[in-house]
């Protein structure tokens, strides 16, 4: 039976796309931006492998950069997929196929041809011998690959499997070259001490010590004139420096050995940036705007604890972590409240539900916590200056004492059991300690029995897995558009799994989540995704925590950027530019 | 004498052999295994050096740097790739009917655990023919790994002991002969100082003023050579290297020699009033002489005895921190990270040659026991 | 007590060495003050006087009703409301605008017009515990009137935590090194003075225990049993010990070949006499010398396992987890310098003493 | 002419415990070149603190007064480098102590190579010919086979004998001998005082002599000094003072002489020590890896038996294995052949079992300085027997410390000294209480006086004596002082190369000794007063 096939250039989840087929070049590039320069960077530890495919080794930074794969997303969009490798690809409305066409062309950095054998070697290739999570995902999804023909190459999937974004999967994966692997005899199953070839703007170019990796732009690089490529992949050479230490590697920077820096230290960022180059304003220091979905930090409380399934016992843990103290004492105010598994999207649920939320949540009302329908949406307590909030406080021993959890003799909590409030924290990470200190004191102030418990890493692991703690930091952000991962993190089916880290499992959550998972369009999506992160902040299942809403950045002062920049990326290694005059005037001073 | 060298020789076996089953049995307790590494790893959180290295804040998980944004798996890990997990780490096996190719795929197959002292008993096998097997995170055999991590651990030890006994003793024995004097006091005062500042943060200290950017650039930050190092010459070579080593060196030695010091002193102060040294000065002999040709010998029997311990120790251990802080790769940092991971074959494997090493050394050391002093032997003496 | 005449000449010329004496005494004087903690830094008051009543909430436990508030848990003695209720005698005005009624009740004696039962409190010199978390911008904060050396990156009073970090360090060290050395001394003596097989075997033992990762012991022990000082305690001395049994073994192994040795045989003195009575003294240069470095170390043993992170539970006060903290924020120097003084003044009072305690054993040291 | 070494009003004193305490109270004297000055006196009267203070050897807490010169240089006070010009090119010194005046961790040739080396800039085959002739001259035997040995390894009257070759090695103006020949025996130290009468005569050198050998000094002395308590009482040439001493104290130390026989044992005396072919050989080991290469017969073959209440003298020349002897009687080191103590065969008991027994076995070592532990007060060490076997338990133990010192002539009030604070005469009286304080059955005394000064070693003499009188003490006595043997001993066994040649009741074998060994032995010792 003959299907009506689709023929595009790109692809979208959700049935948007932003680019036609005829565009000059993205949006947020400078499709002027010069070439050359080099910009650097730095990564903690060391590497000793150049296959990222293996959990062989630690891979050198950027070891990806010279594979492409058919289909590429861009920073301003969610879930839409441009032709990258391909000319075009086709398939079935039911996606249970898709044939990707070549362009001409392409070449791999060395000058051979990249053909659709290599497509299929490539796709055996990670099915056989790549990262367990990638060949579990691609034994899922992808039935065959069969080779059409030099140009046509053809993924059948497996049937019912989720058919949302199986293309975006299949045109996700890297293409290596079959040739170099027989000709190096490269094993993707094992480290390897030479970087894998790759029809990308980027090649190797050197590496030393195991400190020091550069990659170069491949000046033969056969994609440059592509639409999606314009303005892009404007430094000759990107080079990644190792340090063991932070501190050094922040030395590193200050002695200009590399020039561009994410901060990820909120401490470093108040207080560290007053060093002689920044001062004499060779050194730029910005905080960009970050559009991404906050990552959704939070400790998790472990619902299968029994003393954790009173929902007024859950409300009171969260009302003694002092966010606004935290923020201002321990992060220089750098930070901001995660209230929404969809923090900082407009997937964010906000104030009483809309008619339409609650047309949705009505069916499961009945499962979920009283008042999803009509209170405005959980928000996390707000608190004073003070560390411990009296308000607050109050508010929460009222609470456990409608749990029965009332105080006793010796100030601690007990239930007519006469056992106490136990509240251990799990944590594995040496800089929590000051996060999680002050919060374990405000507990204790009110009468819980809490704790830190600080492991190390394999048996925080260990614990984790056997869910075997009573709070503990996780991340429950998803992304904008969100799928299968629901069900690992909220789903009953996901009880098991160390994703969800709460062990929440409930029919009205799984109903709500399948709902989602079915949204074909945007519009259908929003409403949806609203009524479910209502529902899953009514469970008060976690104590939320932040999230840093824009990218804090140090750079010299030789590179550019678009002044507006897109949405879900920096960037910087993508589409910024070297300002050569700029660039000259620095080492002229000396600053490096 | 030569019994008993070959008495301690043959002890070697047992020795080793206790070392090895009591690690072996101790790390049947330690929670988590490398599975859970590998399993951490896939989900990208497993970084076991976080805490060491510092600087990740409670604000965002990593630690910044470089974004490697171009590959990401699922999460998730499927009960079939912990199985083949188990297998390639020799915790389990695969067991089929006769004739069909061992793979977990066929359901004929099944997995089916080996008991420790099973393991016990083929590792041991294996080391017995110095047959060490590979790291479970690397594509390397263990040796491979310690001979590359070897040159950084023989720098800092062998500088850092060297140094530390050049300064030590010859300040330890002026001490001595100037017993309660100023310069005994400020020394003593000052050597303490040195030792009370917590390598770490002397390290660090040394690196932001030295190695820095904020005030004066004179050394290098990180490695044990230059990048140019192969296109140097022959002196070049050996000043890059030394430069190189002097911030490392310095940070580990300064805690070291207080020790030592007030040791040689007061082994000095020991004997330097017998009457064997008066005999010595009566001769005529220098004060030099007399300190260095007479009393060290026999003052010293601890501190010269002690020596190639006092190298291992500096050796294998090293110091993590420094290693981290002076981004080196030495077999200090190969350790603790090894025991973090529970990467086992790297644990026994260094376990076993070090363990072996150090015995022998033990055996020297003894020996220079009887060198340093004739009267020394180790039979049993009837009370 | 009465001292022999001969420790009493010991004493003598211990005391003839004042650098040694003195630092005995400050060093003895700043242990028995971090004894009293509790009464130096805490954020209890060391007495509250309360519509007539007397409290010692230091050492006492009082639900915050007992001053006339609403909580039946530990009353917050810092919290304003809670010293509005003392001052004012429990009035429940406190409950909302604290500051205010108590600036009433102190200018007027009154609140809302009526008199009130006026009560006070007695705070110790340093108004802060160990754990207490202060509300001072942000972390660390430079030092000041309120904190004099500053707080930490917890907010932490800097100096209430060295002191109670000294207190628990200092204990910690003398507990282990006392255990640890008598155990190590020992089996070394019986190693180098016995020899033959009882030497071969036991250091077979010992060789076989020192190459023990002492870390997994750790990871297993605080797995079971949970992080506490006294696992510790425990663990350190485990592993401790064999420190001072090499060279206590080579002094020994040498000494026993003395003609005095032999004498003391020949008078029939028993073997656990004459290793202690005649070699020991003769062999403790190495121990006297490395006694206080064994303390120190233990201090530091403490130290860097906080530093890797399997030291005492984080909110306990430690030097060692002081000096990380300095490591971590050296745009916050009062940290390293805190944490760098108190090793190195520890250190150096105990260097001297023992240099002292050296000299006072030496017959031959002369004394001016 | 000035004198090679003049001393004036020299006072030395000790600081102890923040007091000082005198030891020299303002001596003069001056030894000519080529002249023998003997310094004679009471044991402990600061004999040797003076000859050490001549070139400023004594330890940091000796405080020197007066004036020292050398050759008309002032040695008090001289720079270090001066001093070390000086000493042992110049001036060379023969320690009192030879046990423990040797670096314990050098070899004999290494030690007396040092000073060739260092002086006369002598090295490898030269230097090596050097040492061998030295140690010859001071009757080492086969000297090649000793080069490699440490000072443990050797008796005492060979350590003695390695110091003086050491002092000897650079033919020095001026040779400050302290007790040279105390553990030497008489055919040894005759040899020793022609050798230095020798070198005297060939080059001009003097001699400050330190000794207790009356007979010695009056064969060999020029001049005498004596001393008493600090001060010299007298001084003047040789002749004179021996012929017509002036002081009371000369007077009484030449009239002294340990004098008597020893009284008969009754007959019915249990016998109490019996040794039966006792064999004692040391392995010799060379090499890095320490092989036995051949054996040192120490004592080769000794039978031997001592009665309760009665004395053995133990003679033979130095090195003949007497020491050995008596360290395996006393199970101190290893032996073949049977030990009978008290009727039981102790040979393989344990050390643990010997013990008990120890309170009835004592001995007073050669080495006293090495044999008292150098951290414990005189009252611990010789209170210790007491408390290790809990005697007298009733009794203050102070006073009966007190006691015992006073019977061997130490005053009590230096019981709160180290045994470092003494002089050599002193620690030997130490190790001799010590033992005696337990009041044993057997006595094994080695060279006990052979530090002592006449009128000391009259009164031990007197002591042991009375205590055998008393307590039927049965004394193995070793000595190279034939006149005290024959005053103490009822029998005398003498040994040669480690065997006994002779045994038998003392007057038979002093009156007719039977081997040529003892005839020569005999003659050279009591020659004149035989
Ligand atoms: N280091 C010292 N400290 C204190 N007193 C000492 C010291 N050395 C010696 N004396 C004392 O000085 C005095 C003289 O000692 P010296 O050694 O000169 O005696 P001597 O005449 O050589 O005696 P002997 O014949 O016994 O060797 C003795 O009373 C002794 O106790
Ligand atoms: N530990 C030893 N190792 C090797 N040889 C030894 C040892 N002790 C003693 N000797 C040797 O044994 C021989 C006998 O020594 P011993 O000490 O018994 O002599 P002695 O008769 O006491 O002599 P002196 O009268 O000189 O004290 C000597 O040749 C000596 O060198
Ligand atoms: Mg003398
Ligand atoms: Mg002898």
């Amino acid at each position: 039976r003959a299907e009506e096939t689709i023929t595009a250039t790109a692809i979208s989840t959700l049935g948007n796309l932003k680019y036609g087929p005829d565009f000059a070049h993205l949006d947020y590039v400078n499709p002027e931006a010069p070439k050359g320069g080099e910009i650097s960077e730095w990564a903690p530890g060391g590497f000793d492998n150049f296959n990222p495919y293996t959990l062989e080794g630690r891979a050198a930074a950027l070891s990806s950069i010279s594979q492409e794969s058919m289909l590429t997303g861009t920073d301003d969009t969610v879930g839409e997929a441009y032709c990258l490798l391909c000319e075009s690809l086709e398939y079935p409305a039911s996606k249970d196929w898709v044939i990707f066409t070549l362009r001409d062309g392409i070449t791999f950095s060395d000058g051979t041809p990249l053909t659709t054998e290599d497509v299929l070697f490539s796709y055996e290739q990670l099915r056989d011998k790549g990262l367990s999570s990638f060949r579990a995902v691609v034994a899922q999804q992808i039935a065959s690959v069969e080779v059409l023909d030099p140009k046509r190459v053809k993924f059948t999937f497996v049937p019912g499997s989720p058919r949302r974004d199986i293309i975006q999967s299949a045109g996700g994966l890297p293409v290596f070259s079959k040739a170099e692997f027989a000709r190096d005899g490269i094993d993707l199953a094992k480290s390897s001490q030479a970087a894998l070839i790759g029809s990308g703007p980027y090649m190797f170019d050197s590496a030393k010590n195991g400190r020091t990796v550069v990659w170069k732009r491949n000046p033969a690089y056969w994609g440059a004139k592509l639409p999606i490529n314009v303005g892009r992949y404007n430094f000759d050479k990107i080079r990644v420096e190792y340090y063991g230490d932070y501190q050094a590697a922040f030395e590193g920077f200050k002695a200009g050995s590399y020039t561009f820096r994410n901060e990820a230290s909120s401490l470093a960022w108040a207080t560290g940036y007053d060093f002689p180059a920044l001062t004499k304003g060779q050194v730029v220091k910005a905080e960009l705007p970050n559009g991404n979905v906050a990552s959704g930090q939070a400790f998790a409380i472990n619902l299968r604890r029994e003393r954790f399934k009173d929902i007024r016992v859950r409300e009171a843990l969260g009302l003694m972590f002092n966010f606004e103290w935290s923020n201002e004492t321990l992060f220089y105010g750098l930070y901001a409240r995660v209230n929404s598994i969809w923090e900082n999207s407009p997937l964010a649920a906000t104030g009483t539900p809309t008619p339409e939320e609650a047309e949705i949540l009505k069916p499961f009302a009945a499962d979920l916590p009283e008042g999803v329908l009509t209170d405005p949406v959980a928000m996390a307590p707000v608190s004073g200056k003070r560390q411990l909030d009296r308000g607050n406080l109050r508010k929460a021993a009222a609470l456990l004492d409608a749990a029965g959890w009332p105080v006793a003799d010796d100030g601690m909590r007990r239930n007519a059991k006469g056992e106490t409030l136990k509240v251990e924290i799990l944590n594995d990470d040496q800089s929590f300690d000051r996060v999680i200190n002050p919060y374990v004191e405000n507990l204790r102030a009110l009468g819980v029995d809490a704790a830190m418990a600080r492991v190390d890493d394999a048996q925080y692991e260990n614990r984790r897995r056997s869910h075997d703690y009573d709070m503990i930091t996780t991340s429950l952000g998803q992304n904008e558009i969100p799928g299968a991962d629901l069900q690992q993190y909220f789903g009953s089916a996901g009880a098991g799994d160390a994703f969800n880290a709460m062990g929440l499992a409930n029919p009205g959550i799984d109903g709500l989540v399948r709902l989602v998972e079915e949204a074909q369009t945007q519009d259908e999506l929003t409403p949806r995704v609203h009524a479910l992160d209502r529902a899953l902040r009514a469970f008060h299942f976690w104590v939320p925590q932040w999230f840093k809403a824009s990218y804090t950045v140090a750079y010299y002062d030789m590179y550019e950027h678009p002044a507006a920049l897109p949405p879900h990326a920096l960037g910087e290694l993508d589409f910024w530019w070297y300002n050569a005059e700029k660039g000259e005037k620095l080492k002229a001073a000396g600053a490096f | 004498m030569g019994a008993y060298i070959l008495r301690r020789l043959l002890l070697v076996i047992p020795t080793l052999f206790g070392i090895m089953l009591i690690n072996f049995t101790l790390t049947q307790f330690v929670p988590g295994g490398p599975i859970e590494q590998i399993v951490a790893r896939v989900q990208g959180e497993a970084d076991t050096m976080r805490n060491l290295s510092g600087g990740g804040d409670a604000g965002t998980q990593g630690q910044g740097g470089v974004e490697d944004g171009g590959y990401q798996g699922a999460r998730g890990i499927s009960p079939e790739l912990l199985a083949q997990l188990e297998v390639q780490m020799g915790f389990a096996r695969i067991t089929c009917p006769e004739g069909v190719a061992p793979d977990l795929k066929n359901p004929a197959c099944s997995k089916e655990k080996i008991p420790a002292w099973r393991r016990f008993v083929t590792m041991m096998g294996d080391y017995l023919t110095f047959d060490f097997g590979k790291s479970f995170f690397h594509n390397k055999t263990v040796v491979e790994l310690v001979l590359e991590k070897m040159p950084v651990s023989i720098s800092l030890g062998l500088w850092s002991t060297l140094l530390a006994y050049l300064i030590s003793i010859p300040l330890g024995i002026r001490k001595a002969v100037k017993d309660g004097s100023p310069f005994d006091t400020w020394t003593s005062g000052a050597i303490v100082v040195a030792y009370a500042i917590p390598s770490f943060l002397f390290a660090v200290m040394l690196m932001v003023l030295f190695a820095g950017g904020s005030f004066w650039k004179i050394f290098p930050l990180r490695g044990l050579t230059s990048d140019n190092f192969d296109s140097l010459s022959m002196a070049g070579k050996a000043l890059d290297y030394l430069w190189h080593i002097t911030l490392p060196t310095v940070a580990m030695t300064i805690s070291g020699f207080a020790t030592m010091t007030l040791l040689t002193k007061n082994s000095f102060l020991d004997e330097i009033n017998k009457q064997y040294v008066m005999t010595a000065r009566a001769k005529g002999l220098s004060e030099r002489k007399v300190l260095y040709g007479h009393v060290f010998r026999n003052a010293m029997l601890i501190v010269i005895a002690g020596f190639p311990a006092t190298f291992l120790g500096v050796f294998f251990g090293s110091s993590i921190i420094v290693e981290t802080i002076f981004s080196l790769d030495g077999l200090g940092l190969l350790g603790f990270q090894a025991a973090v991971e529970r990467n086992y074959p790297v644990i026994f494997g260094t376990l076993y040659v070090f363990g072996l090493i150090s015995l022998v050394v033990g055996i020297l050391s003894d020996l220079t026991y009887v060198f340093v002093d004739p009267r020394i032997d180790f039979e049993r003496r009837a009370g | 007590m009465i001292l022999s005449p001969l420790n009493a000449r010991r004493w003598r010329n211990f005391r003839a060495n004042r650098r040694a004496f003195w630092s005995l005494v400050l060093f003895a004087t700043l242990f028995v003050l971090s004894l009293f903690a509790e009464v130096i830094a805490n954020d209890k008051p060391i007495l509250v006087r309360y519509r007539g009543e007397v409290f010692v909430p230091a050492y006492r436990f009082y639900p915050e009703t007992a001053f006339g508030g609403d909580f039946r848990t530990e009353a917050i003695y810092r919290d304003p409301s809670v010293q509005c209720l003392i001052v004012t005698g429990g009035r429940e005005e406190c409950w909302d605008t604290p500051e205010e009624t108590m600036a009433e009740a102190k200018t007027t004696g009154t609140v809302g017009g009526e008199k009130i039962e006026r009560g006070w409190m007695i705070w110790p010199p340093i108004p802060y515990h160990y754990r207490t978390i202060n509300n001072v911008g942000a972390a660390p904060s430079a030092p000041d009137a309120q904190h004099w050396l500053g707080t930490d990156d917890t907010a932490r009073d800097v100096l209430a935590r060295v002191i109670y970090g000294f207190r628990t360090s200092v204990l910690f060290a003398l507990i282990v090194t006392s255990i640890s050395s008598v155990v190590g001394i020992a089996a070394g003596a019986v190693q180098g003075y016995f020899g033959g097989r009882t030497d071969l075997i036991l250091q077979r033992l010992l060789e076989i225990w020192s190459s023990t990762p002492s870390l997994y012991v750790i990871i297993i022990l605080f797995a079971i049993l949970g992080r506490g000082f006294w696992l510790l305690v425990f663990i350190v001395i485990l592993f401790g010990w064999p420190a001072l049994t090499g060279v206590v073994r080579a002094e020994f192994l040498r000494a026993r070949n003395f003609e005095y040795v032999r004498a003391a045989r020949a008078l029939g003195v028993a073997d656990r006499v004459i290793m202690f009575r005649h070699i020991l003294p003769n062999a403790m240069v190495a121990t006297l010398t490395m006694l206080p470095f064994v303390i120190t170390g233990a201090i530091s043993t403490l130290a860097s396992l906080d530093y890797l992170g399997y030291g005492l539970p984080s909110s306990a006060p430690s030097l060692g987890e002081l000096a990380l903290q300095g490591k971590q924020n050296l745009q916050a120097p009062w940290l390293a310098f805190t944490a760098f003084f108190t090793f190195s003044i520890m250190l150096s009072l105990l260097v001297f003493v023992f240099e002292g305690v050296r000299d006072a054993f030496d017959p031959r040291k002369v004394f001016k | 002419m000035t004198p090679v070494l003049q001393v004036e009003n020299l006072r030395i004193s000790f600081r102890a415990d923040g007091r000082l305490v005198p030891a020299v109270k303002g001596v003069s004297f001056a030894v000519n070149k080529g002249e023998t000055v003997a310094l004679v006196g009471e044991s402990g009267s600061g004999k040797s603190v003076t000859a050490l203070s001549t070139v400023a050897l004594l330890g940091p807490n000796a405080v020197l007064e007066g004036s020292v010169r050398y050759a008309g240089a002032e040695m008090i006070g001289a720079p270090e480098a001066e001093l070390r010009r000086v000493r042992g090119n110049d001036i060379s010194f023969i320690f009192q102590e030879p046990m423990t005046s040797l670096n314990p961790l050098h070899t004999i040739e290494k030690q007396i190579g040092e000073s060739l080396a260092l002086h006369q800039g002598l090295s490898g085959p030269e230097a090596r010919a050097r040492i061998l002739e030295l140690l010859t001259r001071v009757g080492i035997p086969e000297p090649e086979t000793r080069l490699a040995d440490y000072p443990h390894q050797l008796s005492g009257g060979q350590r003695q004998r390695v110091m003086i070759a050491m002092a000897l090695a650079n033919g020095p103006d001026l040779l400050i001998a302290d007790e040279p020949t105390t553990a030497l025996d008489v055919t040894i130290q005759a040899q020793i005082l022609e050798l230095l009468a020798e070198l005297k005569a060939e080059e001009g050198m003097s001699l400050l002599f330190i000794s207790h050998d009356l007979g010695v000094v009056r064969r060999i002395a020029d001049r005498v000094c004596v001393m008493s308590q600090g001060e010299i009482v007298e001084q003047g040439p040789a002749a004179e003072i021996f012929a017509n001493p002036q002081h009371p104290y000369t007077r009484k130390l030449l009239a002294a002489e340990p004098t008597g026989r020893a009284e008969p044992v009754p007959a019915d005396a249990a016998e109490l020590l019996k040794a039966d072919h006792l064999k004692v050989w040391f392995p010799v080991k060379r090499g890095l890896l320490r092989r036995t290469v051949g054996h040192v017969k120490a004592v080769n073959d000794a039978t031997l038996s001592v009665r309760a209440g009665e004395t053995l003298g133990i003679v033979g020349e130095s090195g003949s294995g007497k020491t050995t002897l008596a360290l395996a009687l006393m199970r101190l080191i290893e032996s073949e052949g049977p030990i009978t103590f008290a009727g039981q065969e102790i040979s393989h008991w344990q050390a643990r079992a010997l013990r008990p027994l120890r309170r009835d076995m004592q001995i007073v070592f050669q080495d006293p300085f090495g044999a008292l532990s150098p951290r414990m007060t005189v009252e611990q060490i010789i209170a210790e027997g007491l408390t290790v076997h809990g005697l007298e338990p009733g009794r203050n133990r102070r006073e009966m410390v007190a006691e015992i010192m006073a019977e061997t002539g130490l005053d009590p009030a230096m019981m709160e000294r180290y045994p470092h604070e003494f002089s050599g005469g002193q620690r030997q009286r130490i190790a001799i209480a010590r033992a005696m304080i337990l009041r044993p059955r057997l006595v094994v005394l080695d060279e006990p006086t052979s530090a002592l000064d006449m009128t000391v070693q009259v009164q031990i003499v007197e002591l042991l004596r009375e205590l055998q009188r008393r307590h039927g003490l049965a004394y193995l006595f070793i000595s190279h002082d034939l006149r005290v043997v024959r005053a103490l001993a009822h029998k005398v066994l003498v040994m040669r190369r480690g065997d006994v040649v002779e045994a038998g009741p003392a007057a038979e074998i002093f009156a007719a000794p039977k081997t040529e060994y003892t005839r020569a032995l005999m003659a050279a010792a009591l020659g004149d007063s035989v």
